[in-house]
This record gives structure tokens, C-alpha cells and sequence, in this order.
């Protein structure tokens, strides 16, 4: 199999595990609650996104720095109670500047301290002892999050409330209120992955394609190969 | 026997009409794999860890009714029956698989949620206690319906961008769909 | 007709199976148009034309073959038009066909895929989104405006009245018996909707045990639990004319996909949904609780198979055993 | 086509009963159209032109006072072959005899639509086939025997009299597959069935001294011009029969045996005929039907005879389930195609469960070897 373009494309996406490739959200189905029920505006996706990152990012630190030390059925309980008290702070913050939305959120702010991505990411051995690789995997994994989160809330807040970021938007005349309802997240997630998917897809074939273009260059240029031409086409001797 | 009807009304409600998994959306990371059996052990634990701590956050929400508590303090202290709880089962499940499934059951968003969900409404202990068992039983039961909703998702040949889990979120969508017409408008979170 | 046996096959096909159904659809929207003038047949054809886009597009994205010989999703195109009124938006039409089809059905793997009724979810999703156009109903038998949106007066249909608690006093039996009274577009006229169940049993398109086992149930629970205090045979009698429920029973209920296979399958399915159907409409937020009832019963319908597989495996095994019997003896 | 025995559990008591009730209700099978009507009435034309090869056995000078050995002797030199299965009628009368069987049952159950190759031999030769009958049943030691027919309401002008030459006729209606595959098979201790055709050429070497050389075919279908039933000698090819009855068109397919069961060969290939083969059909191919997926109708559900539900087993063969295969015990599985016949979305249904049901057999019987070895 003749690779040169997909390899050279994979090489350079597999040092970006939780954006493009293994998007913690899409591919891993890790924190989906959040992404279903608690994204139905800008604001409310932005909270939960500070307070995800201010939960996991430290705890996770933590966890690469003790993980091997503490006993198995320590951990978890250690990780969650570690994320709940970093979230205080947050809350803290967040209250000052949006305090009807963090009210809205109710359950689903304070339960971020046990979300499964944050889980998923204590749990690798590989990061056990290795903070600065458990910061850099964290850090990618909270991008993909944060960029689902994103396009949810954009979509369901555009098309369900017709506002963005509280404002109305002139264009929308009627409005879909069934995005703005747990099951409507959840179909627009359903469509968002299998979107992801197919563009991932299409995008590998057309690499192929553009790999076998190249070995059939490569291949008739090596058959016959093009004249080193001369002034007048005669061939320089070497 | 008030308290009974109570603790039976809370039940049914929090397992069949705020099921904590359709209607709030909670725990789905546990309806996409597992044979019957993990299913099963992962719902008895989560709903005897849920049923136990919500007697534990029931006396802490009395003990500290007075002071003002902001949602994650309060959520910290549940956090911390949940921890208690856990410790408690710990020596009991002896069974290396068991031992293994125990923290991740314990710890995940639908106990936490349905802790945190049955605090502001309930004023006595069989409502805290009915709430959180209907809503570990709730949970157990949506857990066995996505299951057969998989075993029939096998048996047809499906799109390829959607086979997997995006079909289980449409399918978990369309059923939360439905179980909304029941409720007919947004549950305060 | 193909190189495996057997070599004859019986004439219908899937065609022809779904033409029943569109033969009897027609006769209910004749009932409509009588009713609701030309704005009925259009609001058919519009929302037939939007699921054959819908077709087109999703089956060139499914890499599917187009043919027209298939006609499952016009079937579907063609019943929610009916559950909705007469003086319902074009755009709203259009949502729901397009909801019904590219999330309910195609996702699925197109015509046989589907898990649940994509008809009920079209109008469960009209339903949740734009309430207010698809509950108010136009008065039957007024003219209305073939295009743009209805200006006259709507009125509340039985089933609102029941919900709020009240007696409808929308009409006597013979009334409502013809469909003379406000409500969704071909679910009132139960007359003509019994005549095409009747025709659906005899064709063998739809078994019989579904729709007779549902409105038993609803008439069972209907007559226990009157919601007004009003007597037994009078709640029953309202329960089932008002709303979408014999409609349901005869469209909606056995659509073949998202059906169980076998008699007894269907008994408990149609069971089940009538218990679920009477519960959302006396506690559920909406006026019309069927589709939502169908929509979660569709999600038992691989139980209830599984259930019927292990009784047959027993019958087999029985079957097995006598014939060892009288073979022994 | 006996059953494949499973490890059934032993119901028994009141709870049998009940289970008993219930199997009874779901017999399934289904009406078919029977077409047997040109072919049966015209007479049986014989395309042997006289070849009959001696046997080295001289025609029997008394019939009647053979005994059961010679009778034995006669069928193993004339080498016949019951029409049926296959088998040697020796053997078969042998194995009868060490057997045991109390009644005889010449078999002409003709269920299959077009395919009336024993009926027709049985009311034209009717003379030879019960002398053959009564010489089978002193081979086989059975007290009794029975004629069995199958008749159903479509051919309406079949007159099927009481008894022939004394011997009783059962009439066998109902649907397709007639019950005399499941009735008869429950008690093969107690009977034996043997093909109509096979008791025929038992007489003709008994009393010609003549050794098995023809078959008894149904030339019909909608692509041939006058469908006929022909004594026709074995290793003539289909081509050369279905040019004695004359083809209207050029057939789509042709199928040997029954159109429900047979096997289907290219119009143009050359397949000799063999004493098994029951039928010569011809059939226009339409292929307008095609590209339906299964939408779940459950008419198969209903009319399978065994009572299984193809629409599961096509599901699980086709996405290779095992799990849902054994459950929905593919195993059982007879091939009659009645599921194929009446799925409206034209589904080769009956085929790929037998392909499946063979695969799964295989596993077991590995399995089972495995087992043995350690």
C-alpha cells in the first residue's frame, strides 16, 4: 500500500489526541450530560466549560503526581473530592458575573466534579508521573470538550432561542424550543458525531485518492523517465 | 403511614417520571457497553449507594438547614456521604470485578444528580430515601431498555457514520422524547 | 424470480402492501377535503413533495438505491398531515415531515430500519415545538384559504376539554361519529377510519389483535377512571372520539416495522399502549398523549419479541416432546 | 426430513397438555394454488419407446406365492429407486421388515404445485401400482396398508375415489406442506412410506423381469405449450423432455423437482433426468421485484409450519447473530419456502436460513467433537 500523504497527515494528527482525532466527546463519549442538558445557551456552555476546566485540569495534575502512591479504591473518592473543592472557588466567580445562569444550571454544575472525562483522565496509567504529558493531554482533551461545546450551544441557542449570547438575532424568525430540551441535545450530538465521522471519512478517502494519483505519477515517471532536454531535445550526455 | 405513601409516591415519580437518565440526561456514559450482568451490578450498586447516602444527606441537610449553602458547598457535603457510603461497601463486595466496578459506580453524575436533585423539594426522610431509590431503579431500568434498544440496533445494517454511539444518543433521544410528552415541560435541573 | 428456491412467489409485494394503505388514506383525506375544503388534498401533496426530497437527498447520502416503487415514507408523509388541523402552517408541516424522516427514519437504515413510528414523531416534535398552531383547531366545514396562514376564529377540540376536566360539549354521538367537530384534520371522522380498519384486517396488511386490544384497554381504563364525573359509557365514548386515538389505533399502532412480529407480541404491545396512552393523556402535559405513548412503546417492541421467541422456543420443544411421546407409545 | 434433535426438556403433566394446545394452534403452512390441472388430466404418455432391459432374474411364473425374500431379490436386481428420498426399495423393505412396521403407505403426496408425478402414474397405472403394493407390503411383513393423497381446494376437478382395488385411499388436504411429511414421520417405527412410481417398476420386474430404466416426470410451467406427465428413460436431458412437450418462449430459468423445493438449472445446460427427479419446470423470469428490504410484516411469522420466525433468522443470518440463530432454532428448519413464498419483499428467506441453519449444525457437530476429544 503506497501511504505517503496519510501517513505523513496521521503523524501529524496523532500529536493531537483530544482535538481532532479522539475528540473526548464525539469518539470517547466522555462528560455527554454536560453537553446534552447544560449547553442550550452561550453563557450557560461557557460556566460549565470554566468550571470543567478549573475541576479536571488541577485534579488531574494531582493525579499524575500521586496516582501510583495512593491505594485503588482511594483514588476516585480523592479525584472527586479534590474537583469539588476547586469548585468552589469557581462558583465563587462565576456567580459574580452570571448568576441567573449558574442558578439555571442547578445539578449540573456542581456534578462536574465527577464527570467521566475527568475519570477517563485520572485513570491513564500512561500519565502517572509524567505531569507535564498529563497537562498536555488535559489541555487537548478540554479543547475537543470546549469546541463541542461550542457548536453545540451556537446551534441550540441560535435555532432554539433565537438569541446568542442573551442578544436576539434579527434573522430567526421561529423558533425550534425542542433544542433547548435534554432530547433535543441529545439528537443534535447523535448528528454532530456521525457528521464528525462521515468528514473523517471523506476526508481519509480523498487522501487515498490522492496517494494512488501520486503512485501512478511516480510510477509512469519512473517507467519512462521525462527527457533531461537540451537545446534542441538531444539528450546531455552525462 | 403517611410516610409510606410518601416514600412510595417519591419512588414512582423519581423512576418513572424524572428518570434520572432520560429526562436529565445523567449517566449515559454507562448505557453505551456492558453485558446484562456489568448492567445489573452497576444499577444494584449505584442504587444501594444512592438509597444509603440519602439518608446521610437528608441529616446534613437538616444539620446545617441554617447556614446559607451555596449549591457546590452542599454538593460537597453530599459528595462527602457518598465517599462515607462508598467506604462502608467497600469490605462488603468481596468479588475482584465487583471491587473494581464499586468506585465508578459510586462516583459518577447520576448518583451525584439525584442526590442533589431530591434535596430542595422533599421536607421528610422517606421522600429523601423514596426519591433516591426510585431514581437508582429508574437509572437500572433505562439502563435494560437501551440494552435491548442495542441487541435490535445489531440486527440492522445501519448507516456507517452511525453505527455505534451515535445511534444510541438518537435512540436515547427519541425515547426521552417521548418520556417529555409525559412531563409536558422543562424540569427545574 | 430469483436462482434459490422457491421459484413462484405470491403476486403482492411491498408495493402493493403499502398501496392498501394508500387507497385508505385517501378515503380519509376525501372526508378531509369534504370538511376543510382544498386546503386538506394541498397540505397532502405539499407534504408528500417534502418527503420525496427528503428521500432523494437522504438516500443519495445512505448510497441507497432511488426507486419508486417504495412508498413506506409517502405512507408516513401522508398521516401527519392528518393528526395536524386543517389551518396548520405550511413551514410546520414541513418540519415535522422533515424530522420524521431524516431523524426518525433514515438514521435507522431507511425503509426497514426504523425503531420507532416516524409518523408520531413528527407530530411529537410538531407538538413540543409550535403548540399553539397545532392545538387550535378551525371550526369543520368553513372555508378556508387554500395558502398563507388561517385568520378565523380556531376553537379547542374535545380532547381539551377533557384535559382541562370539563364534559365536552362539542356534539352527540352521530356528530362526532362523522367528524363534524373541530379537531385534527382526519382523526375526527371515526366512521370512515373504522371502514378502512376493517378493510386493513381483511387485506392482512394489519393484524387484527393490535388495534381491537388497544381500544379495549382505552375503553377499559376510560370507563374506570372517568376524568370528568361523567358516566362510565359517556367517558368512553368521549375518550376515544376525542383526539387522535382510533386514528392512532388504525395508522400509526401497527405500522409493520415498529410492530412486534407475532399475535401475542402484539396483544401485550397493544396493551401496554393503551395503559401508557390513558396515562399521558389524564397526567402527561399535552392534550394528545398517543404519539408519545407510541413512541416509548416502540421502545419495548424488541422485549416483547424476545418474549415471543423463548414462548415459541417452549412450544417448539413441547411439539418436539409429543411427537416423541407418540412415537414411545 | 426428520427433526434434528435437540436436548428437549421433558414437559410433562398438565403443563404438556397445555403445550400441546398451544403447538396445535400454531401449524402454519399455507394454501397454495396448485396449477396441477393440464398435466393431471392428460394421460401418461411413454417416451421409454420399449427399451427395457432383461434383468438376469426370470419374470416370476406365480406372482402371487412369492415369498418376502424373492419379492426382495426381484427389487435389489431391478435396482429401484423410491422417488421419494432416494433410497434403494430394497433396502428400505428390509430395513421394514427388521423393523417391525405395521402399515404400508404408498405415498403419492404431490403438495408441491405443477408436480403431479405420482398422482398420475397412480390413477393410469393404477392396476400395476397396487399389485405393486400388495408384493411391497409381503416384502416389508406389514399387516395393513394405505394409499395416501394429497388434495387440496384448488383442484376442484380431482375425483379421488374411496379405495382402489381394495386397498384404502387417504386423503390428505390442507396446506401446504401437507401433514403426511409431519403425520407419518411421527411414527417411523410404525410405518413405511414408499414412493407410488417405485411400487410400479416392483411389479414390472416382478412380473416383466424388467430392470428400473425410466422415471415418471411432470413436464410443466408457464413457458411450455402442452404441461404432461411422461414416463421418460433415466439420462434423457431436461432439453430433449421439454422439447417433446414444446416451449412457448424461452424459459428464464428451469427447475428440477418441485417449484418450491426443486433446483434450478440454466435454461441451457443438460442435466440428465434421474429417478428422483419429480418435475421439469419452465418458468418465465420476471425480475421487476427486486430491492425491497424487509419490513417486518410478520406474514412469514404466521405461516411457517414449524413454527420458527424467519424474519429473525434471516436478520441473524444475514448479520451472522449467532447467538439469535440458536435461540430461534434455525436447526429446525425443513426448507419447505413457504416464508420466501409469501414475503412481500421477495427475500430469498428459506435459502439463506438453510445456509445458515447447515453453518450453525457444523459448528454444533465440531463442538460436539471437540467435546469428545479431551
Amino acid at each position: 500500500m503506497f501511504l505517503l500523504k496519510t501517513r505523513k497527515h496521521h503523524n501529524r494528527v496523532r500529536r493531537l489526541p483530544g482535538l481532532i482525532t479522539e475528540n473526548p466527546v464525539l469518539a470517547l463519549g466522555l462528560a455527554l450530560p454536560f453537553v446534552i442538558a447544560a449547553s442550550y445557551s452561550l453563557r450557560a456552555a461557557l460556566c460549565v466549560f470554566t468550571g470543567m476546566v478549573v475541576a479536571t485540569l488541577p485534579t488531574v495534575l494531582l493525579a499524575s503526581l500521586t496516582g501510583s502512591r495512593l491505594p485503588a479504591f482511594i483514588r476516585t473518592p480523592v479525584y472527586a473530592l479534590c474537583a469539588m473543592a476547586l469548585l468552589l472557588p469557581a462558583e465563587a466567580l462565576l456567580t459574580a458575573h452570571f448568576p441567573v445562569i449558574l442558578d439555571s444550571l442547578g445539578v449540573y454544575f456542581p456534578v462536574l466534579a465527577v464527570n467521566t472525562l475527568l475519570m477517563h483522565l485520572c485513570e491513564k496509567e500512561e500519565l502517572w508521573g509524567h505531569p507535564l504529558a498529563a497537562l498536555r493531554r488535559t489541555g487537548l482533551a478540554l479543547a475537543g470538550f470546549g469546541a463541542v461545546m461550542g457548536i453545540v450551544a451556537c446551534v441550540r441557542e441560535l435555532f432554539g432561542a433565537g438569541t446568542l449570547w442573551g442578544m436576539p438575532v434579527s434573522w430567526i424568525s421561529w423558533r425550534i424550543d425542542a433544542l433547548l430540551f435534554p432530547f433535543g441535545g441529545l439528537i443534535v450530538i447523535a448528528f454532530l458525531a456521525a457528521g464528525c465521522r462521515a468528514i473523517g471519512r471523506l476526508l481519509r478517502g480523498a487522501l487515498y485518492q490522492s496517494d494512488q494519483r501520486l503512485q501512478r505519477d511516480m510510477l509512469r515517471d519512473a517507467a519512462h523517465p521525462p527527457r533531461p532536454d537540451g537545446v534542441d531535445g538531444t539528450p546531455i550526455s552525462k | 403511614m403517611e410516610a409510606i405513601f410518601q416514600f412510595l409516591f417519591y419512588a414512582l415519580t423519581a423512576a418513572l417520571l424524572e428518570n434520572i437518565f432520560f429526562t436529565r440526561a445523567l449517566g449515559i456514559r454507562h448505557a453505551m457497553f456492558g453485558s446484562p450482568r456489568e448492567i445489573l451490578s452497576h444499577g444494584v450498586i449505584l442504587t444501594g449507594i444512592t438509597f444509603a447516602s440519602s439518608f446521610l444527606c437528608y441529616g446534613v441537610r437538616h444539620l446545617l438547614a441554617e447556614q446559607s449553602l451555596t449549591p457546590v458547598l452542599a454538593a460537597l457535603c453530599y459528595l462527602a456521604c457518598v465517599t462515607i457510603v462508598y467506604l462502608a461497601f467497600l469490605p462488603v463486595c468481596r468479588r475482584p470485578d465487583l471491587r473494581r466496578m464499586l468506585p465508578v459506580s459510586a462516583f459518577n453524575c447520576a448518583v451525584l444528580g439525584a442526590l442533589i436533585l431530591s434535596s430542595p423539594g422533599q421536607d421528610s426522610l422517606a421522600a429523601a430515601a423514596g426519591f433516591g431509590l426510585g431514581s437508582g431503579v429508574g437509572y437500572t431500568l433505562a439502563l435494560f431498555l437501551i440494552k435491548t434498544g442495542r441487541q435490535r440496533l445489531e440486527l440492522i445494517t445501519l448507516p456507517r457514520a452511525f453505527k455505534g454511539m451515535p445511534i444510541l444518543l438518537l435512540y436515547t433521544g427519541i425515547v426521552s422524547l417521548a418520556i417529555y410528552g409525559l412531563i409536558g415541560h422543562q424540569l427545574p435541573t | 424470480m430469483t436462482n434459490a428456491p422457491p421459484y413462484i412467489r405470491q403476486k403482492d409485494s411491498c408495493r402493493t402492501l403499502t398501496e392498501d394503505v394508500l387507497i385508505v388514506l385517501f378515503a380519509v383525506y376525501f372526508m378531509a377535503v369534504y370538511y376543510y375544503g382544498a386546503r386538506a388534498a394541498v397540505l397532502g401533496v405539499f407534504s408528500a413533495g417534502v418527503a420525496f426530497l427528503c428521500d432523494i437527498v437522504c438516500k443519495l447520502l445512505l448510497r441507497q438505491r432511488i426507486t419508486l416503487r417504495e412508498h413506506s415514507s409517502l405512507v408516513t408523509a401522508l398521516v401527519i398531515p392528518l393528526l395536524l388541523p386543517a389551518s396548520i402552517p405550511y413551514s410546520i408541516l414541513a418540519a415535522a415531515v422533515v424530522f420524521a424522516l431524516v431523524v426518525m427514519k433514515y438514521p435507522f437504515g431507511g425503509v426497514g430500519g426504523n425503531l420507532f413510528n416516524p409518523a408520531a414523531g413528527g407530530f411529537a416534535f410538531a407538538a413540543i415545538c409550535f403548540p399553539r398552531d397545532v392545538f387550535a383547531y378551525p371550526t369543520p366545514l368553513e372555508r378556508l384559504d387554500i395558502f398563507g396562514s388561517y385568520a378565523g376564529r380556531s376553537v379547542t377540540s374535545a380532547a381539551y376539554t377533557l384535559k382541562a376536566g370539563g364534559i365536552p360539549s362539542v356534539g352527540d354521538f352521530v356528530e362526532m361519529l362523522l367528524g363534524n367537530v373541530p379537531g385534527p384534520m382526519g382523526a375526527t371522522n371515526i366512521l370512515v377510519v373504522c371502514a378502512c380498519l376493517l378493510y386493513l384486517v381483511i387485506r392482512g396488511t394489519v393484524r387484527w389483535q393490535g388495534p381491537v386490544f388497544f381500544l379495549a384497554t382505552c375503553a377499559g381504563l376510560a370507563w374506570l377512571f372517568p376524568r370528568a364525573s361523567m358516566p362510565g359509557n359517556e367517558s368512553v365514548m368521549y375518550e376515544l372520539f376525542s383526539g387522535i386515538l382510533i386514528f392512532g389505533a388504525v395508522f400509526m399502532l401497527m405500522e409493520p416495522v415498529t410492530s412486534p412480529k407475532r399475535p401475542t407480541g402484539t396483544m401485550l404491545y397493544a396493551v401496554l399502549t393503551g395503559v401508557m396512552t390513558m396515562l399521558f393523556r389524564r397526567f402527561g402535559g399535552f392534550e394528545e398523549g398517543f404519539p408519545f405513548a407510541l413512541l416509548l412503546c416502540n421502545a419495548f417492541v424488541p422485549l416483547f419479541d424476545l418474549a415471543d421467541e423463548l414462548l415459541h422456543r417452549k412450544i417448539r420443544r413441547a411439539r418436539l416432546v409429543s411427537s416423541e411421546n407418540e412415537k414411545a407409545s | 426430513m426428520f427433526f434434528q434433535r435437540t436436548a428437549p426438556p421433558r414437559a410433562d403433566g398438565p403443563s404438556r397438555r397445555f403445550w400441546r394446545t398451544a403447538a396445535f394452534f400454531g401449524r402454519g403452512g399455507m394454501l397454495l394454488e396448485q396449477h396441477k390441472d393440464p398435466a393431471l388430466s392428460r394421460d401418461l404418455r411413454d417416451c421409454t419407446s420399449g427399451a427395457a432391459e432383461a434383468m438376469d432374474l426370470p419374470p416370476a411364473d406365480d406372482p402371487g406365492s412369492l415369498s418376502g425374500e424373492e419379492v426382495l431379490r426381484y427389487a435389489r436386481s431391478a435396482a429401484i429407486i423410491d422417488e421419494r428420498d432416494g433410497l434403494l426399495l430394497a433396502d428400505k423393505l428390509k430395513q421394514g421388515a427388521k423393523g417391525g412396521v405395521s402399515l404400508l403407505v404408498a405415498d403419492a403426496v404431490d403438495d408441491e404445485p405443477y408436480v403431479s408425478s405420482q398422482l398420475s402414474p397412480l390413477f393410469k397405472l393404477s392396476q400395476q401400482a397396487v399389485e405393486g403394493l400388495w408384493l411391497a407390503a409381503r416384502a416389508a411383513g406389514t399387516s395393513e396398508s394405505i394409499i395416501a393423497v394429497y388434495k387440496n381446494l384448488y383442484d376442484t376437478r380431482l375425483k379421488i375415489p374411496g379405495s382402489l382395488y381394495g386397498v384404502r385411499i387417504r386423503k390428505i388436504t390442507g396446506k401446504y406442506p401437507a401433514e403426511a411429511r409431519t403425520l407419518f414421520t411421527q411414527q417411523p417405527q410404525s410405518t413405511l412410506l414408499v414412493g407410488v412410481c417405485a411400487l410400479i417398476h416392483l411389479y414390472r420386474a416382478v412380473h416383466r423381469g424388467v430392470r428400473q430404466t425410466s422415471a415418471f416426470v411432470t413436464v410443466a410451467g408457464d413457458c411450455v405449450a402442452n404441461p404432461q406427465n411422461l414416463e421418460v428413460l433415466c439420462g434423457v436431458t431436461t432439453r430433449q423432455v421439454l422439447e417433446r412437450c414444446g416451449l412457448i418462449e424461452i424459459p428464464g430459468r428451469v427447475v428440477l423437482g418441485g417449484p418450491m423445493t426443486g433446483r434450478c438449472i440454466s435454461p441451457d445446460e443438460e442435466v440428465p433426468v434421474t429417478p428422483t427427479t419429480r418435475a421439469v419446470l419452465a418458468f418465465r423470469s420476471n425480475e421487476r421485484d427486486r430491492h425491497y428490504q424487509c419490513i417486518g410484516c410478520g406474514k412469514c411469522v404466521k405461516v411457517c409450519p414449524q413454527g420458527l420466525s424467519p424474519v429473525y433468522l434471516y436478520k441473524g443470518a444475514q448479520t451472522k447473530n449467532l447467538r439469535l440463530l440458536r435461540l430461534c432454532d434455525a436447526v429446525f428448519c425443513t426448507g419447505c419456502g413457504t416464508c420466501s413464498y409469501v414475503c412481500p419483499a421477495k427475500l430469498d428467506l428459506s435459502a439463506e436460513i438453510r445456509r445458515a441453519a447447515g453453518i450453525v449444525r457444523s459448528l454444533d457437530s465440531a463442538k460436539e467433537e471437540v467435546a469428545s476429544h479431551d
